[in-house]
């Protein structure tokens, strides 16, 4: 049944709409970027789409994901293709997915976004539910909401340098913002 | 004037203020004393206090402060009253009549005297906070 | 010398008087504090140590329990709990996330309380049975009779130190 | 002249002379800080007040982020179940759950996982879910001033820890479900032990709804305190009680039926105002569904093998393993490289205690994922608190907050 809302989403933005699968079940539709608040507006405010429920948003990390050139037939099978580094597609992507309680369908919006100009249109107020959502994307990976209430860091303390879900940040690099000295007690 | 009457208040009294003195010395004498800048600090949950705690804040905690005070002292004025009131009583003489006339009228007139103010207070919406 | 006699039993009246009487500051975050919650709970109850009385301000409390996982951004939050706390003063690590950062060795969650306050008694487990925790107050009941607590130590130093000159 | 003579003369009626511009008052700010009891211990409101009334209000989450994703990128997808129980601590079934289905669904496996583990696994989320609306209801009661509840949930919830451990080996991080199905089989006992626990439960309740529903404190506290609009709530992405107490009839057990939900009846109680009170009424009734559910799953639970006994999904049986070199192998492959699953991503959600719990698991052919994220419901309730609680009392914060069960690791991953 989603089907049609990708169907009806390319045939109202045509070239915006990058790609659109249904793979395990889920639709998902790659926006380009500047196209992406029409997308959102489009998806909430038509009667046939009434994407009213905002379900989550987050952002992907490609960088050194290595993609097999072969789809394995069976997804158990062990892929004995060696994969290859992916170096021409762009490092992040931002992940939207958004709900219809009154037609019962889901939709997972990806905008892909290049490494040196991380922005994006901010998209809480379309819908509130992204003003944290987009906080905590900042915080996590860098990826600046342009039009954002206030965009500061919700998780982490604002003396935090870097952005740490990322792939390049090691898991345990602490920045710690108080110690005792140890003494002999 | 029988003085025997008040060696158990007395006694009581006295009980009391050793009991505290004894807490508040103890704690005076064994407790270590250590002040820090840090524990001079005001307690705000863990956080860095924001602003003085100096700032003029609304007239209505003093209101409410004061409205309580005043019905507060009303309950503590029913205690001895309570407690005497089989003697207060004017049908059939000390502690043998039934229904205490001086007593319960006496006690009506100051409840209803706090009562016509209660009303006042009330409607000008005083006790409340909005 | 005389003094030294008389305190030493005045002291160890004090720490029996402390030592059945600890008022803890639960400071709460994670997972363990649904265990707290059993161990303060009618079955295991915490109150049969005289324990079970949860002061929710550092002035009025000696035992401060730090319950669940410390992250960075709650250091400084207690450090200035424990530093506000009266003397003489105690602290329990809750749970191995409390005592050494447990299965969370990563940027934000600190590698155990005692990176910032010392720690008297620790308790292992994620989260520790409620037992664990009784045996853990009795451990420190007895370490406060002793007198061998961080504070107390520190304070009978300091007094060698002043009568010393 | 008015103005002396306005003096003069004294306060005229209060309703029509504004307070505020005889006596100005400045706004003070004051931290509802980290360290609170009603603040769950990880959330820090900063609060601007006008005397007693809240003006405006910053709630900052993430005093308890233990970065979740990061670890889960670490780790195969094996050794990520002990990080989601520990996400919402007070239903972790549920967390264990909702990642195995996750998992599942990439796997392409979530329909051949055999009927007994689903039928189990739908107990022992019931059971979780009852654990987590017992400490939310008996938190939010006890910090309201009504002891004696929290200690009677306490005891109820005491009674599940048990039934939990003896199935699971933990009293509250369970780690009790695989992917593709779940790690042991019920005890053998574990029928009747329910069936007498639920009756004994439902004492508890019946206790309990006697001392808190029609109590003069209990009702003026919450009635009335924190009231949020359907449309609001859908927007703000509100899942769960919270949003059914708005009105919104959304269970993902109904709606998008998992496991053997379509086989169990039971209804969804749905809220008017979405004021404090409806949480708590919504809260207690989904107790009592809950409880008529694992009645009817354990009147027909089939027998049956309780893990996919697929070489590539499970380990092999403890026997096999120490007779056979080839599952000594498997074991061995299977514990340190952990399940391959085909590169690819999918979202999967399941009815959390506090809302649509979701998985959003990215593979990339290894046995650990490239990323493993949780779409919180927590962290996305919690968002509503700073509307709710402008124009309210401070006090009225602690039942708002109590209510909307905002649980530290799940928020703040």
């Amino acid at each position: 049944m989603a089907r049609r809302v990708l169907d009806a989403l390319t045939a109202r933005f045509g070239d915006a709409i990058q790609s659109t699968s249904s793979d395990y079940g889920d639709e998902v539709a790659v926006v380009r970027r500047d196209k992406l608040v029409e997308v959102a507006r489009f998806l909430r405010d038509d009667p046939a789409m009434a994407f009213n429920l905002p379900c989550y948003c987050t952002c992907i990390d490609y960088l050194g994901l290595e993609v097999l050139t072969v789809r394995p037939t069976s997804p158990l099978a062990v892929p004995s293709v060696p994969a290859r580094p992916v170096d021409d597609r762009p490092r992040f992507a931002m992940v939207y997915e958004l709900r219809s309680l009154v037609h019962k369908h889901r939709i997972r919006i990806k905008v892909p976004l290049d490494e040196n100009d991380l922005v994006v249109p901010s998209l809480s107020e379309l819908w509130p539910a992204f003003n944290w959502l987009e906080r905590e994307v900042y915080d996590m990976y860098g990826v600046a909401f342009e039009g954002h209430p206030d965009l500061r860091r919700i998780y982490m303390y604002e003396e935090f340098i870097g952005h740490p879900l990322r792939k390049d940040y090691p898991k345990e690099r602490r920045q710690p913002l108080v110690r005792r000295e140890w003494t002999d007690e | 004037m029988e003085l025997q009457t008040y060696i158990p208040l007395g006694t009581s009294i006295l009980l009391a203020l050793a009991f505290c003195g004894l807490f508040t010395a103890l704690a005076v004498l064994i407790g270590p004393r250590r002040l820090s800048p840090a524990k001079m600090q005001p307690f705000e949950c863990g956080s860095e206090p924001i602003g003085s705690p100096r700032a003029r804040y609304s007239v209505r905690f003093y209101q409410v402060a004061i409205l309580f005070l005043v019905f507060d002292i009303e309950t503590a004025f029913m205690y001895p009253w309570a407690v005497l009131y089989r003697d207060l009583s004017f049908v059939g003489g000390p502690g043998g009549g039934a229904m205490s006339l001086l007593g319960f009228t006496e006690m009506l007139t100051f409840v209803t005297v706090l009562v016509v103010a209660l009303a006042y207070v009330w409607r000008k919406k005083a006790i409340g906070w909005d | 010398m005389g003094l030294e006699i008389t305190t030493t039993r005045l002291e160890d009246a004090a720490n029996w008087g402390r030592k059945f009487s600890l008022f803890t500051y639960p400071f709460v975050t994670a997972c363990c504090g649904m265990e707290f919650m059993s161990v303060a709970a009618p079955k295991y109850d915490i109150a049969r140590f005289g324990a079970e009385f949860p002061r929710f301000s550092p002035r009025q409390s000696d035992l401060l329990m730090v319950v669940g996982t410390i992250t960075e951004r709650q250091g400084p939050v207690l450090k200035r709990v424990y530093d506000q706390m009266a003397e003489p003063k105690w602290v329990i690590a809750f749970g191995v996330c409390a005592s050494t950062g447990g299965f969370y060795q990563n940027y934000s969650a600190m590698p155990g309380a005692d990176q910032v306050i010392p720690v008297d008694v620790y308790i292992p487990g994620c989260p520790p049975r409620p037992e664990q925790v009784l045996d853990a107050l009795m451990l420190l009941m007895k370490k406060v009779q002793e007198g061998r607590g961080h504070s107390q130590v520190r304070h009978k130093r300091e007094q060698l130190v002043r009568e010393g000159g | 002249m008015a103005e002396i003579k306005k003096l003069v003369l004294g306060r005229r009626e209060a309703a029509d002379l504004d307070e505020e511009q005889e006596l100005p008052t400045e706004l003070m700010t004051v931290n509802m800080g980290p360290s609170h009891p009603a603040m769950h211990g990880t959330v820090r409101i900063v609060l601007t007040v006008d005397g007693e009334r809240v003006v405006e209000s910053d709630v900052q989450p993430g005093y308890l982020h233990r970065c979740f994703e990061k670890e889960s990128e670490h780790a195969t997808y094996t050794q990520i179940f002990p990080y989601t129980d520990r996400l919402n601590y007070i239903s972790p079934m549920i967390n264990n759950v909702g990642y195995a289905m996750a998992v599942e669904k990439l796997l392409g496996v979530a329909d051949r996982v055999p009927l007994r583990a689903q039928y189990i696994r739908v107990i022992v989320s019931e059971i979780s879910r009852i654990t987590d609306h017992l400490t939310c209801v008996g938190a939010s009661a006890m910090e309201l001033g009504a002891f004696t509840p929290f200690l009677y949930f306490l005891k109820f919830r005491e009674w599940l820890f048990e039934l939990l451990e003896e199935l699971s080996g933990a009293r509250l991080t369970y780690s009790y479900v695989r992917i593709g199905g779940v790690a042991h089989d019920l005890t053998p006992d574990f029928h009747e032990r329910l069936t007498d626990l639920l009756a004994r439960g439902e004492e508890v309740l019946v206790e309990v709804e006697a001392m808190l529903n029609n109590n003069r404190i209990f009702r003026d506290r919450m009635e009335g305190v924190g009231p949020f609009s359907a449309e609001d709530a859908i927007a703000f992405g509100m899942t769960g009680p919270c949003l059914r107490a708005c009105g919104v009839d959304y269970d993902i057990r109904k709606d998008y039926p998992y496991l053997v939900y379509d086989r169990l009846e039971f209804d969804v109680p749905v809220g008017t105002t979405g004021d404090c009170f409806d949480r708590y009424l919504v809260r207690i009734e989904e107790i009592k569904q809950s409880m008529r559910m694992l009645r009817q799953a354990l009147r027909d639970i089939p027998a049956g093998p309780i893990i996919l006994d697929d070489p590539r999904v499970a380990l092999p049986p403890k026997k096999e393993t120490y007779n056979t070199i080839e599952a000594m192998i498997r074991h061995f492959k299977h514990i340190v490289d952990g399940i391959r699953v085909a590169p690819g991503e999918a979202y999967s959600f399941v009815e959390g205690g506090n809302g649509e719990l979701g998985f959003f698991v990215v593979s990339d052919g290894t046995g650990r994922p490239w990323k493993c994220y949780c779409r919180s419901p927590s962290f996305i309730n919690t968002q509503t608190v700073s509307r709710t609680i402008s124009g309210h009392l401070i006090s009225d914060i602690v039942p708002i907050f109590g209510m909307i069960n905002m649980i530290g690791g799940e928020c703040d991953k």
